[in-house]
């Protein structure tokens, strides 16, 4: 029981913060049909900005100013960059962003060391919320996942009862007849990657402090976001939550999951033969923890190659 | 061909376009004076719909001039062009049909040139009551015919002092293209001068004060719409009727 | 009276709520050429589209020499001997006309999947494709890539890739659409020439082209066929004017 | 054409002498580029022929590395192969592995295949550690190579020599590739996989076959790369590797068949060249690729094109300045960004970062670079960098503009840049093409 509930919050917390991430992707996808390979990297900007700079300010100002930097950069990447190669198509689009996160990656090691800096939760919110079970659960948990929470409400409010929103969302599927309506459109863009982008930052801030905070979280992440958004379906917004909730809960549980492949041939009673092929039959299944987002993706690529909730092809 | 006006609102001079390869606009001209209806006829590919996309910016001109009221337009983005005041009405309808009826509508809000709005949300509404009683309906659950009045309210909230209309009764049941045609009449009286792209000729030549008629990428006949309906000729050889 | 080489029954098309295609039966007698016109949104392309399998039709039966194919994969259709060229034009841009032909010409060779052949020395396929260039007359244009050539180039092209695979039944969607007087004479009497011997099915919106070109017209209006017939039938029948006009002409039910 | 035979004939016999007048070191080094050559060339029969980006080739390089150390054997135990059959045993692995991952990718195209390539080398390289039976889990596994065939394979010179056989060999087969039926539909694959259909091609398969052949050239090349260095770790399978092979070869230029070559040449001698002298050498390959994206997208080897298209408008006299001056842009740019790194890279190592510490409150001890003593403090530490990026960037205006107007004199028309891997844009492309056309 103990080990269901607190992997269902756990899990949930971390799918939010997925979700934090990969909705800022998913909306500039739909918008502009760039897959945007440097958005993790916005993340772990914001991580690192957040702990240089709470340094000199303190937690929650450094929380603030590092996710509007990240807004920042992020407009003056698609100013700047990925304005200027859209003529040569979306592939070009890709691996521009694709470079960029290199880049990105190799400053911050520049800058900080390849290895991982002491970003941690600040004194005032490292204490228990709660006991269950007997265990105590951090309180900086619920933080992160209210403010993924306060972040989800408030661009769902924006986007639905705001005049802005409502040209994001035309824009997301007729781009051209936003703009022909007198819809400043490429400023919609460049606003909603700042916003992607600082949204991202946002979720980096907070998540490094409490998970790590290194040059490869990006990547880690990264590829994290994208299982998500294959299994949720491109441009759907809906679907990123449910894919980011999903994967976050199938990480959480299959941590505690201390059975293998072995097991499972126990019940047809070929356990001998399983422990004598070894290998993957005898992992455990926690310590798949890892892997098993890949092959949740790979199921649902052979069931529903759209994804959960994208478009039927 | 003849300068019927001094000054008209629309201008278009020897206007060329290509899609990728293929040569779609061979010099277009023609001009649409205040309070006109103009209709573009021709047989499909001739490059009408290509002509209103080009005035409105969503194909860029390869040379040429477009100007509105003497301001030059030519190569503007489509937001530049809506907001001096030309709105569009596409073949394809667009309306946003992940957003409710109420939400197009807002879409299409743009500030009049001369401070007064003379078109409102009540005012549509009184226009088309359809869409009243489906105002919070997803606009994608609207039949063709209310969709196409979707479009029209949507580009006319914009207040524009031309507005570009393509194929309005494409694919609509026969009753409703006879309102179609006279809702067209009715912003024309209130003062929208207009330029429509039209498959049917009766109707065309109904409501249109003057028609262009395109083939092959230029205007290869413009007049009055009875010149055009007595010419059997014109009518064989650009219209196939 | 020969049996139909392509039939339509019945065949109908629904996107979500809108009913594209309301019960098409259409006919394509072998050696024929056979137009289909009608307004836009009539549902012409759809028609095309189902017959070639982009889409699956919602009920109705298409029978390619008596057997049913609808809901069958485009490359399934197209090897029963069905080919199809595009309105929008449909080509590889950057490769050359030559290369364009010859991946064409290839699929009939049955070297979809051949690894220890160098291409350029297996003589049928070669000869093919070059035949195929002079047939198309784009044989000063061999070694230009196809994003290079002139539209009307382009459609030629396109015509071409469609009769690589000899087929019995050719459907082109629109070939003279966006061309100007010229070119539209010179792709009549290309296809004219080309389509000696198999049954064709064209869309076109040229009326010249289409009395000029065809044998039998039928009339889609909203997704019905109201009119099959010879191009003098045609011509005279009150129920196409009407649709055209989009008045009543004259009075008939 | 027949002076690239010449070309390539004389560039075999040089690859042939070059051991009798390198070093060992650089032998060794020439060794790694051959393989990154090999790796490069696989990953661009999928990327820019096939029009499949792959993020995630390294899985397919792992695989073979890995059947090579189980084929090797490890002096105590007899290998499988002799070793220079080894990477027969990379080939085969890269087969295997490549029909499963290529049935499972292909089914998508576009940014979807671009992801799922990724998501499975990744699922690869977090099963691996776990896996000690079959990776060897963190330390990995080392093998020896035996002596066969009356060679010992001891030395680095007969390791190169056996790896130019193969790449050579391998080079070889992938360039009649291009030429087999296949080959030729690759091309139509990355063109218009929709046309391909209707033309009755199945599209899935032969995306799948052209995967597996990239694979097992990618396995061949892992192989090669064990045999080098005797061992083999799970690393292997970091997304790192990946990078690197998308970043060379788009360096290079995908469009032509050597391009990834050369690119991946390149940036490997570099990145031995300069290993001691810098360590941002990642850096400024990751710079150089986004303005090779930017600037020049058909990479350096559409350097060559480029010169041939001016070259027909514009007489030597009048580009021979137009040369000179991009040269020297070019040069203050590369002088003002390495300086800028390279600065900031000193200021913010570990050792300066510890001397500032030490040093307390007093000014910020100097930073020695290029031989000279660089204060942080001052200003003028700064302006070299500065002058150096802003006058090469007014430099690069002005040639640019003058180049215009000649090129606008001569009018010739814009010669358009083809896209690499631009498969996946039909659909837009089809969709501005909307002319008039019949809806529904």
């Amino acid at each position: 029981m103990e080990y269901y509930v607190v992997s269902l919050l756990n899990g949930t917390i971390y799918g939010l913060l997925l979700f934090m991430v990969s909705a800022g992707l998913t909306l500039i996808f739909g918008m502009m049909g760039v897959l945007n390979f440097a958005h993790a990297s916005f993340y772990m900007v914001g991580a690192y900005l957040a702990y240089t700079l709470q340094k000199l300010l303190g937690f929650w100002p450094a929380l603030v100013l590092s996710t509007l930097l990240v807004g920042v950069i992020g407009a003056l990447v698609e100013r700047y960059f990925l304005r200027r190669v859209h003529k040569f198509g979306h592939a070009h689009e890709l691996l521009l962003t694709f470079g960029i996160s290199f880049i990105i990656a190799e400053l911050i090691k520049l800058i900080y060391g390849n290895f991982p800096v002491d970003y941690r939760i600040p004194k005032s919110l490292d204490f228990s919320a709660f006991t269950i079970f007997g265990a105590s659960y951090p309180a900086y948990r619920l933080l992160m996942g209210s403010i993924a929470l306060a972040m989800f409400a408030l661009i769902y409010l924006l986007l639905t009862r705001t005049r802005v929103g409502i040209v994001v969302r035309s824009a997301i599927y007729k781009p051209k007849m936003a703009e022909a309506l007198g819809h400043n459109v490429p400023m919609v863009f460049m606003g909603v990657f700042s916003a992607g982008a600082a949204l991202a930052g946002l979720a980096g801030a907070v998540a490094g402090a409490f998970y790590t905070t290194n040059p490869n979280m990006a990547l880690e992440l990264g590829i994290m976001v994208f299982v998500v958004v294959v299994v949720g379906g491109l441009g759907s917004l809906e679907g990123a939550m449910l894919a980011s909730l999903l994967i976050g809960l199938i990480t959480s549980y299959s941590v505690g999951i201390d059975r293998s492949l072995a097991d499972l041939c126990a019940l047809f009673g070929a356990r001998a033969w399983a422990e004598g092929v070894g290998g993957l039959m005898t992992l455990k299944i926690s310590s798949l923890a890892a892997t098993i987002p890949f092959a949740f993706m790979l199921i649902i690529l052979l069931v529903r190659p759209s994804g959960l909730l994208g478009e039927k092809e | 061909m003849c300068m019927r006006l001094e000054n008209p609102l629309l201008n278009v001079q020897d206007l060329h376009a290509h899609y990728g390869k293929s040569h779609i606009l061979r010099g277009v001209e023609f001009h649409v004076g205040k309070g006109e209806v103009v209709s573009l006829l021709g047989r499909n590919g001739s490059g009408r719909s290509t002509t209103l996309k080009a005035v409105m910016g969503l194909v860029p001109p390869t040379s040429g001039h477009i100007k509105l009221d003497g301001c030059d337009l030519t190569g503007a983005r489509p937001y530049t062009v809506c907001r001096a005041g030309i709105a569009y009405v596409p073949e394809e309808r667009e309306v946003f049909t992940n957003l409710t009826v109420d939400e197009n509508l807002r879409m299409g809000e743009q500030p009049a040139h001369d401070g007064e709005s003379k078109w409102t949300f009540d005012q549509m509404f009184e226009y088309f009551p359809r869409l009243k009683e489906r105002r919070n309906t997803r606009a994608g659950n609207l039949s063709g015919g209310e969709q196409q009045m979707l479009t029209i309210c949507r580009s006319l909230l914009g207040n524009p002092k031309l507005l570009l209309i393509d194929e309005p009764t494409e694919g609509l049941a026969p009753k409703v293209v006879t309102v179609v045609g006279e809702v067209i009449q009715d912003i024309h009286q209130r003062g929208v001068s207009i330029v429509l792209v039209e498959q049917k000729l009766a109707i065309a030549l109904k409501v249109s004060t003057h028609v262009c008629v395109m083939g092959h990428g230029q205007i290869v006949f413009e007049g009055k719409p009875d010149e055009l309906g007595n010419n059997q000729e014109l009518l064989k050889e650009w219209l196939a009727v | 009276m020969n049996a139909p080489v392509l039939s339509l029954r019945n065949v109908h098309k629904s996107f979500d709520k809108a009913h594209i295609i309301r019960g098409v039966d259409l006919d394509l007698l072998p050696g024929e050429r056979h137009a289909v016109i009608g307004p836009n949104g009539a549902g012409k392309s759809t028609l095309f589209h189902l017959i070639s399998g982009q889409f699956a039709p919602s009920k109705g039966e298409i029978l390619f020499d008596g057997h049913p194919i609808q809901g069958q994969t485009p490359q399934k259709i197209n090897h029963l001997g069905l080919a199809r060229s595009f309105q929008i034009t449909n080509i590889f841009p950057r490769l050359t006309v030559f290369e364009n032909l010859r991946i064409a010409v290839m699929q009939r060779e049955g070297l979809q999947y051949t690894l220890w052949k160098i291409i350029n020395r297996v003589r049928p396929v070669q000869e093919k494709t070059e035949s195929l260039l002079e047939r198309v007359r784009l044989e000063a244009r061999r070694d230009t890539p196809a994003g290079e050539l002139s539209y009307s180039e382009q459609r030629s092209l396109e015509i071409g890739m469609t009769l690589a695979s000899d087929p019995k039944v050719i459907l082109l969607d629109e070939p003279m659409a966006g061309m100007s007087k010229e070119e539209t004479h010179y792709t009549i009497s290309l296809i004219r020439e080309l389509t000696k011997g198999c049954s064709l099915m064209i869309v076109e919106h040229d009326m010249d082209v289409v009395f000029s070109i065809s044998d039998r017209i039928s009339v889609l209006v909203y997704g019905e066929v109201i009119a099959t017939g010879t191009p003098d039938v045609i011509r005279n029948d009150c129920r196409v004017r009407e649709a055209y006009l989009g008045e009543e002409v004259c009075a008939c039910a | 054409m027949k002076y690239v035979r010449y070309l390539i004939a004389i560039a075999i016999i040089l690859l042939g002498v070059l051991p009798a007048v390198l070093s060992q070191s650089l032998v060794n080094a020439a060794t790694q580029m051959l393989i990154a050559v090999l790796f490069a060339c696989a990953f661009n029969l999928l990327c820019g022929q096939g029009g499949m980006l792959s993020f995630g080739h390294a899985a397919y390089f792992g695989v073979g590395a890995f059947a090579t150390i189980h084929a090797m054997g490890d002096g105590s135990v007899a290998g499988l192969l002799p070793t220079p059959m080894l990477p027969l045993a990379g080939a085969c692995a890269g087969i295997l592995v490549g029909i499963g991952a290529g049935w499972f990718s292909t089914k998508r195209s576009g940014v979807y295949f671009s992801m799922i390539t990724l998501a499975l080398a990744e699922l690869l390289h977090s099963l691996a550690p776990h896996l000690k039976g079959m990776f060897g889990g963190e330390a990995g596994i080392s093998g020896m190579r035996s002596p066969a065939w009356g060679l010992s394979f001891g030395t680095s010179t007969q390791i190169y020599y056996l790896t130019l056989v193969w790449v050579l060999a391998s080079l070889a087969v992938l360039f009649l590739f291009t030429r087999t039926p296949v080959g030729r539909l690759t091309l139509a694959l990355r063109e218009n996989t929709h046309r391909l259909r209707f033309l009755g091609y199945e599209v899935h398969r032969l995306r799948v076959l052209v995967f597996v052949i990239s694979a097992m050239f990618a396995g061949i090349a892992g192989s090669l790369q064990v045999i080098n260095n005797e061992s083999a770790n799970y690393v292997v399978f970091d997304s790192h590797l990946s990078t690197v092979v998308v970043l060379n070869s788009y360096i290079g230029g995908v469009n032509v068949f050597l391009g990834p070559a050369l690119g991946a040449a390149i940036m490997t001698f570099f990145g031995y060249a300069v290993s001691d002298l810098t360590r941002s050498w990642l850096l400024y390959q990751g710079i150089l690729f986004v303005f090779v994206m930017m600037f020049l997208p058909s990479g350096l080897s559409g350097l060559r094109q480029l010169w041939l298209g001016v070259r027909r408008s514009l007489s030597v006299s009048v580009l021979v300045p137009i040369v000179a001056f991009s040269c020297v842009a070019g040069l203050m740019l590369i002088g003002g960004v390495i300086f800028s790194v390279e600065i900031l890279q000193r200021i913010f190592s570990q050792d300066y970062q510890s001397l500032l510490v030490t040093a307390g409150s007093a000014a910020w001890p100097s930073v020695s670079l290029f031989g000279c003593d660089w204060p942080p403090g001052s200003l003028l530490t700064w302006i070299v960098p500065l002058v150096l990026v802003i006058g090469g960037s007014i430099l690069v205006k002005v040639v640019k503009k003058k180049f215009h107007t000649l090129n606008e004199a001569t009018a010739t028309p814009d010669t358009e840049i083809p896209l690499p891997c631009a498969a996946e844009d039909l659909p837009d492309i089809n969709k501005l093409h909307h002319v008039e056309r019949d809806s529904a």
